[in-house]
């Protein structure tokens, strides 16, 4: 397990010097100078020139990457261009908002989907199951920010239960910051819960007809009792492969839902960052993203191993 | 439409019947309908009493009882019948808790001397391990135990040992002979082995398309065969093609010193397991004409050996040399010598791409050669000569049953005109009378075209019908190597010995 | 009691809050009047007022002006405010490694001095009546040299409101500051929430998150807003004369004919009516129209596809396809897509560009590399640009640049209208851009909220005299 | 067998929005790059079946040209994610345990660990927005779709004898997998390449929803819906149409997706084993 743990580690840092290439790369050949936008439609060609250099955007290509990422590994990201912030408590404020927002989301869609596809699945070929496949094709097919939409319309506008936007901040208490996080998360999950529920559906449909379930059955199970200690924990491995996909996405893809509930997450931060080419900052979130897109299947890779045994000795 | 007509079987305690017959014919189906876990959409009507007490009326609930108590049953395919995520000992504990028998610690222990029971050893096989851990006749142990349990009045084995190697084989049918004698419960063993059954039931049911055709104590059934569909049956399994004595020939192959390692699998990016062997230092050599068994335990190198002979993959060390053509280790099989030999597999379904049709699949090997300008009448002289019709050229695979497709396989083989024909496990997956079949023509293409072949398989009874040499081989080595007839009843090695003495054979009517 | 907090709206959130180094519109509109101030000031109606000059006086020529600074103003961080640091901030903004994005605000100026600490000289290399002005600018505002360099994210002003703190890509948060030098401000806190996207927007002034949306970018739900009591619509002016760009630079729009043909092409109604769904006031040049100076040039550029015709056939340009660069915002977006399809009713195709800000500075303002382009020039009273011939358009004619020095020089009341309504006709007439229309100020508030700015005459939130009533 | 309702509702649905979608390249009921700003924001009814939009376009024109966008769009990246991602996966299969079948394996990790709507902004912010470039960014992450898929069908294909049969007949790997590989992985990839569509239209539709698709003038889903959306309560229609038809669409695609699967399927078609 140990072995396994540290090669899958080793691959997972070559991964992360590759990603930080190409993010550098990208970086680079962005059109737009930070500091002509920071000065707008009036500035002097010198004045440009004067924060250019105190903004430290002059300089060789290597030394630059060499200083991100020697920078990037000590935890020191730099100093936001136009904040003017270290973008490293950037980041920290921002995660307090995405994080929990894509824990919050993953809960829901979890505690929606698995009770759901298990339902389905024991129920299989009968009214509810297609009912609930049906729901579930339809949850898919709606874009989120639709959906986003129509929530604020119809709980923040009409009914007025809660803030159409925002986020008070975790200061402001937990129950506070919940509820801000309440409308975006069910967006978020929504959709999600359709994929997983019928993921999860299908993978215990799949294990439902293994042998083993039949020798189950032979001991003595009743079905129900077979789909709980048999299937459920062999459906998992498909439904760990989601739940780790979309985790990743949550954390980085709800940018629209962000704005949609103007959400000071870190997805806007990239998308703000690089309008405004603000680009210290769009490389360190881009590779926090994707570092934390790796551990997230690292993780979801030992938690298979967890799940199943036959992939520990490897 | 029914699969099953008017079933009618007793099985008395310490009793053991057989249920033997083709495959399809409906045996599985029997055994699940006693245990009303027929597949969805399945319906069975009569009666089913178990002391007396139809199980038919139980509710499913009452059923659920049942299992596992009253009845147990093991299946054919132990690879695939544990949970892969749960420890043994805590599957076989499971039987004992979900019928309220044991709390769970008790039911731990019970579980440990239960799998002891059934030759796993606490010591060696912890009941905390993982069924991947397990080889497939140690798993079969498992689910052997998982179903006794309880001590059931009746034990289903459908089909137990039909993934097994020989050698296992013997094993587990002792166990549950022990078992049956021990408990006293009754035992309903399904095979398509007839040999199986001989020596093990007390009595036998013989079935054809969902009947029983003939019931009767087992001896008096395989030797009085008084319906010609069991007489048919033990027919084919004792069925011996004419053999040709081959024509004194030079030698066609010869492999001196053949050496395949395997990298051992991945561990991550860097690490590796230790390189394995899997053709340890083989020689021997075929003639021209002549027909050679390669017999041996599963796993011990066979397909391996035969894909490098095949030229399908490269040797580490070693020579082969195909009529006085030398291939060495790590050169190509340049595609003249190739084309020389051909091979059929083990399984009719994956033999076949299903998208071709049967005259293209059959012309494959013409890639090497060329189309030949009669390329057409060929493959209708080849579909000819294993049986076929030449109209059945512009069919697909999917409409062929198994024994035809390996009548087709063997036509690709032939249809290039090859010196050698590899066989492995040909006829390993047919049943025993489409296996008599092939078997049949296998000894007439060879008589006809003086064809050579290496002949692997892991049934003795079968090389012994159609080898006149045998090598016997265990981990990669070749540990005896004689006349087949010589080596199958006056073995030299302990090996040999032991595979003999673990093969079930037929009783020869007196 | 009324409540004593506010929440305002605001679309874009600042990069920093340092007035004297960005551009960026949303930094005035959160620190003008409130966390900074200059030495003059914007009053609301436009009109130059006093700030933290109590008063001043220009010599005979305007060539040197004398500050006298308020007594007892203070720094928000304690310190007092002293002639030292006005010449500071002057020579700062000025000097060679300024980042000031309006240096041209200062480029008149020859020395700055302190004869006294309430006592401010400024010496000008040229004639400049307009200076006051100039010092009422966000750009201008009077900073310690303590904490210059930090204003970015931790501003210390003068103002009645002192900067409390920010959470980045949320809000701005404000506190009155009791040791205020004027007439204490009725709110004890102000809060800048940032709603970039108009939906949201729309959403939390409906949900009552927000107080008052001072720009609020979605015009057409205005309606909504007029229609329900709660909130009161509140429709002003602001500086922001909207133009298709001409790169007069470029065949064929260096021929004025062809310059004279779109600007009849383009029906400035269709477009105020589609994209600003009514608001907002058509101009004829680059000027406002709420100016006293103004002069209604419409009727030169009518809308008259006939016309359009005609002169492209007169100047040869049949089948002329042009590149239409539009930048974010929706008045560019909106209104491009109707120029485009006008273009297209007299045969000139267009190739629509949609691009951020970044892109377009560099491309466009930099690089000059466009045909057509939709902007809005929000600086007041900058018809200057006209007279830069390495400005973005191009424009190229020596009798412009000389008019505005002699509008710089000018001290005359009679004789600088006289000149400004000069300078209107020229661009007019030499059909430089086609002017569409003054971007309105289009804003929601509580209907209980008074003493917010109607009109803008610069970027700004002013809160001093913002109050709630019952 | 039992009728496909699957099939039949997904056909159906994806069917009509193709229709409509090839209409337009012909014919539409009023041309959409002709503003009439004084026939802006009409109900249905009259000469425009489903009214018209804030600049005077009429909405079915609008949508069916929508349509086109949005399916050239997905198309075109599916088509990227297939023409790159299956030969990538064949290629890794026909040597796996290589180095090569490493590579190709970590490149496809690696592409999926970028957050796909960030690099979708960054290609924006590089390239300037465009259809093209939406096309781009969904591609790419087609990519590694189609190879995982690819090969982990080609993996278990390579198992089988019939491709032993055709080594012994000397054919190479690229033979092989072009023969006797590609053709008995086309169901399930025909299968995948309907899903990926789906999802390319949602896609599409996020992209050009924050503006970074398909440009104006040609009109897109997501668009309409952006700049329809403060609208909801004065004429909720203009949103609502995009949204439903983006609905349907997907859901259309989805459904014949299961559809074929089921059909397809190899597993279901077998017979007695
Ligand atoms: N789930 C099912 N649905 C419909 N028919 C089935 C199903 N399972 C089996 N059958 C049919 O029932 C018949 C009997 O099958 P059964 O599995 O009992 O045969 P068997 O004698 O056990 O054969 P084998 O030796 O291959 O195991 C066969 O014709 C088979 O096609
Ligand atoms: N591609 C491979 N990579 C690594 N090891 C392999 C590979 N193929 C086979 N082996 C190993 O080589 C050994 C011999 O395998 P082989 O398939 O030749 O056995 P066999 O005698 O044909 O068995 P069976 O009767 O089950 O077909 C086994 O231990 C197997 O695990
Ligand atoms: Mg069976
Ligand atoms: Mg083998």
């Amino acid at each position: 397990m140990l072995r396994y743990a540290l090669t899958r580690l080793l691959s997972l840092s070559l991964s992360l010097v590759a990603a930080s290439l190409a993010i550098f790369a990208a970086i680079e050949v962005i059109p737009g100078d930070p500091a002509a936008y920071m000065l707008g439609l009036n500035a002097a060609p010198e004045t440009v020139a004067a924060l250019r250099d105190e903004l430290g955007l002059s300089g060789t290509l290597w030394t630059r990457y060499l200083d991100w990422i020697s920078g990037l590994a000590t935890g020191d990201m730099g100093l936001s261009y136009t904040y003017r912030v270290p973008v490293a408590d950037l980041v920290t404020e921002r995660l307090a908002v995405s994080l929990p927002l894509a824990a919050y989301a993953l809960a829901l869609s979890t505690a929606i989907a698995l009770p759901v596809g298990l339902w389905a699945a024991a129920r299989r070929g009968r009214a509810a199951d297609l009912g609930i496949m049906a729901a579930t094709q339809l949850g898919i097919a709606v874009p989120n920010f639709w959906f986003a939409m129509l929530l604020v319309l119809v709980f923040a506008v009409k009914l007025r239960w809660v803030s159409a936007g925002g986020f008070p901040g975790w200061e402001a208490g937990l129950g506070h910051g919940l509820k801000a996080l309440t409308l975006p998360a069910v967006a978020l999950a929504l959709p999600q819960a359709a994929i997983l529920a019928r993921v999860m559906r299908s993978a215990l449909i799949e294990t439902l007809g293994q042998d083993y379930i039949r020798s189950a059955r032979a001991k003595g199970l009743s079905r129900a009792q077979a789909l709980r200690r048999h299937a459920f924990r062999n459906a998992l491995i498909p439904v760990l492969t989601i739940l780790g996909l979309q985790f990743s996405f949550l954390l980085a893809g709800a940018i629209i839902i962000e704005n949609v509930f103007f959400l000071p997450g870190l997805g806007r931060l990239i998308f703000q960052a690089i309008t405004q080419r603000d680009l210290i900052v769009v490389e360190s979130v881009v590779m926090l993203l994707v570092f934390a897109v790796i551990l997230v299947t690292f993780l979801v890779d030992l938690a298979y191993a967890a799940v199943d045994p036959r992939l520990r000795r490897r | 439409m029914p699969v099953l007509r008017q079933v009618s079987l007793g099985i008395g305690r310490r009793e053991i019947v057989g249920l033997a017959g083709e495959s399809g014919s409906g045996k599985s189906m029997t055994a699940l309908a006693l245990m009303r876990l027929l597949p969805e959409g399945a319906r069975a009507e009569g009666r089913i009493r178990l002391d007396g007490r139809d199980l038919m009326d139980l509710s499913e609930r009452q059923m659920c009882r049942r299992r596992g108590r009253d009845l147990g049953m093991i299946f054919q395919e132990p690879m695939t019948a544990l949970n892969p995520v749960q420890r043994i000992g805590d599957q076989v504990a499971e039987t004992l808790i979900v019928h309220g028998e044991a709390t769970r610690a008790e039911a731990r222990r019970a579980a440990a001397r239960l799998l002891h029971r059934v030759g796993l050893p606490p010591e060696r096989f912890p009941p905390g391990r993982f069924p991947h851990e397990l080889s497939g006749g140690q798993r079969q142990r498992v689910c052997i135990a998982m179903a006794i349990a309880l001590r059931p009045q009746l034990l289903i084995a459908d089909e137990p040992t039909t993934a097994l190697d020989v050698t296992t084989q013997a094993r587990i049918l002792d166990l549950l002979k022990a078992l049956v004698a021990e408990t006293g419960m009754g035992l309903l063993l399904i095979t398509h082995d007839l040999a199986v059954i001989s020596g093990l039931a007390d009595r036998l049911a013989v079935m054809r398309a969902g009947e029983i055709v003939e019931e009767g104590p087992a001896a008096t059934v395989l030797t009085a065969r008084r319906h010609p569909y069991t007489s048919a049956l033990v027919a084919a399994s004792a069925h011996s093609p004419a053999t040709v004595p081959p024509p004194p020939g030079p030698p066609l192959l010869e492999v001196r010193d053949a050496v395949r390692t395997y990298p051992g699998s991945r561990r991550g990016l860097i690490g590796r397991a230790p390189p394995q062997r899997a053709v340890d230092r083989v020689s021997f050599a075929i003639a021209r004409g002549e027909s050679l068994g390669l017999v041996g335990e599963s796993g011990c190198g066979k397909s391996t050996l035969a894909r490098a002979v095949l030229g399908l993959e490269p040797l580490q060390g070693g020579e082969i040399r195909l009529d006085g053509t030398a291939i060495r280790a790590g050169s190509p099989v340049p595609g003249q010598v190739r084309r020389r030999m051909n091979a059929v597999f083990q399984d009719p379904y994956g033999s076949f791409n299903p998208r071709h049709s049967v005259a293209r699949l059959i012309a494959e090997p013409f890639h090497l050669t060329g189309r030949p300008a009669d390329a057409a009448a060929r493959i209708d002289e080849t579909l000819l000569a294993v049986g076929l019709d030449p109209t059945d050229r512009t069919r697909f695979i999917h409409e062929f049953s198994g024994g035809q497709r390996q009548r087709i396989a063997i036509a690709r083989a032939l249809i290039a005109r090859p010196d050698l024909i590899v066989l492995d496990e040909a006829v390993s997956a047919l049943d025993v009378r489409v296996r008599a079949q092939i078997l049949d023509l296998l000894a007439d293409l060879r008589a006809r075209f003086g064809l050579s072949y290496l002949f692997i398989s892991h049934d003795l009874s079968v090389v012994r019908s159609i080898t006149e040499r045998v090598l016997v081989m265990k981990a990669g080595r070749i540990v005896e190597e004689g006349a087949t007839e010589k080596v199958l009843h006056d073995p030299a090695h302990a090996y040999t010995k032991a595979l003999l003495a673990a093969a079930p054979k037929l009783k020869e009517p007196d | 009691a009324p409540p004593d907090t506010i929440t305002i709206g605001m679309v874009l959130e600042p990069p920093n809050l340092d007035p004297t180094s960005g551009a960026a519109a949303a930094i005035d509109e959160v620190v003008y009047a409130n966390l900074f101030e200059g030495l003059t000031r914007f009053a609301p109606d436009g009109t130059v007022a006093p700030g933290l000059a109590a008063s001043w006086e220009a010599n005979e020529a305007a060539t040197v002006y004398t500050f006298h600074l308020r007594e007892g103003v203070r720094f928000h961080d304690g310190t007092a405010l002293e002639a030292e640091d006005v010449v500071f901030t002057l020579d700062r903004a000025r000097g060679p490694d300024s980042t000031n994005a309006q240096k041209a605000l200062f480029e008149g100026i020859e020395s700055v001095a302190a004869p006294d600490p309430l006592t401010v000289t400024v010496t000008l290399a040229r004639p400049d009546g307009a200076f006051p002005f100039k010092m009422a600018w966000g750009d201008a505002v009077i900073v310690a040299p303590e904490t210059a360099g930090t204003e970015a994210s931790a501003p210390v002003g003068t103002g009645p409101f002192r900067f409390e703190r920010w959470v980045h890509g949320d809000r701005v948060e404000l506190l009155r500051n009791p040791d205020y030098w004027g007439p204490a401000p009725a709110l004890a806190r102000a809060t800048f929430k940032f709603i970039p996207d108009p939906n949201a927007a729309f959403a939390a002034m409906m949900a009552g998150d927000v107080d008052a949306f001072p720009n609020f970018p979605a015009p057409e739900t205005l309606p909504q807003f007029e229609a329900d009591p709660r909130f009161r619509v509140i429709v002003g002016t602001t500086e922001g004369e909207t133009i298709l760009a001409l790169n007069n630079r470029r065949p064929p729009l260096d021929n004025i004919r062809v310059r004279e043909a779109i600007a009849h092409a383009v029906n400035r109604q269709d477009i105020i009516d589609g994209a600003m769904f009514g608001y907002g006031t058509p101009i004829g040049t680059h000027f406002a129209p709420h100016h006293p100076d103004y002069v209604d040039l419409t009727d030169l550029s009518r809308h008259d596809p006939k016309k359009a015709r005609a002169l492209l056939a007169e100047a040869g340009q049949t089948d002329l396809t042009l590149r239409l660069a539009l930048p974010p915002p929706s008045y560019a977006r909106r209104g491009g897509e109707i120029v485009a399809s006008e273009l297209r009713a007299v045969g000139i195709e267009t190739e629509i560009v949609n691009l951020e800000w970044a892109q377009w500075l560099d491309q466009i303002f930099r690089r000059h590399d466009f045909d057509l382009t939709i902007v809005s020039h929000t600086e007041p009273m900058d018809i200057g640009i006209y007279a830069r011939p390495d400005y973005y358009f191009g424009y190229d004619r020596p009798d412009f640049p000389a008019l505005m020095d002699r509008l710089a020089g000018a001290t005359d009341p009679a004789e600088r209208s006289e000149i400004l309504k000069a300078a209107q006709r020229m661009i007019a007439e030499d059909y430089v851009n086609v002017y569409l229309f003054q971007l309105a100020k289009t804003g929601v508030a509580n209907a209980k909220l008074e003493g917010l700015w109607e009109n803008a005459p610069t970027q700004a939130n002013d809160l001093t005299a913002v109050h709630w009533t019952d | 067998m039992s009728a496909r309702p699957n099939l039949i509702a997904g056909g159906v649905l994806s069917g009509t929005v193709l229709a409509l979608a090839a209409l337009s390249l012909v014919w539409v009921p009023h041309d959409v790059a002709a503003l009439n700003i004084a026939e802006r924001l009409r109900p249905p009814g009259g000469p425009h079946p489903l009214g018209t939009d804030h600049l005077g376009r009429d909405m079915l024109s609008m949508l069916m040209v929508g349509a086109r966008s949005s399916i050239a769009v997905a198309l075109v990246a599916v088509g990227i994610g297939m023409g790159a991602g299956v030969p990538l996966g064949l290629m890794a299969a026909a040597a796996r345990g290589s180095w090569l079948d490493e590579l190709v394996m970590r490149m496809n990790d690696l592409i999926f660990a970028f957050p796909a709507l960030v690099i979708a902004i960054l290609i924006t912010a590089i390239l300037g927005p465009s259809a093209l470039n939406a096309i781009l960014a969904i591609g790419i992450f087609n990519i590694p779709v189609f190879a995982r898929v690819t090969r982990g069908a080609a993996l278990s294909l390579w198992t089988l004898d019939y491709i032993r049969a055709a080594e012994l007949a000397g054919k190479g790997r690229v033979r092989i997998s072009a023969e006797h590989v590609l053709p008995n992985i086309v169901n399930l990839l025909i299968v995948q390449a309907t899903i990926q569509f789906s999802l390319g239209i949602l896609a599409e539709a996020g992209l050009s929803y924050v503006g970074l698709g398909a440009q104006p003038p040609t009109p897109s889903w997501g668009r309409m819906l952006a700049e329809a959306q403060t609208m909801i309560y004065s004429a909720p229609r203009l949103a609502i149409l995009p949204g439903l038809a983006i609905v349907l669409t997907v859901l259309g695609l989805n459904l014949l997706g299961d559809g074929l699967r089921d059909a397809l399927d190899p597993r279901l078609r077998r017979t007695t084993r």
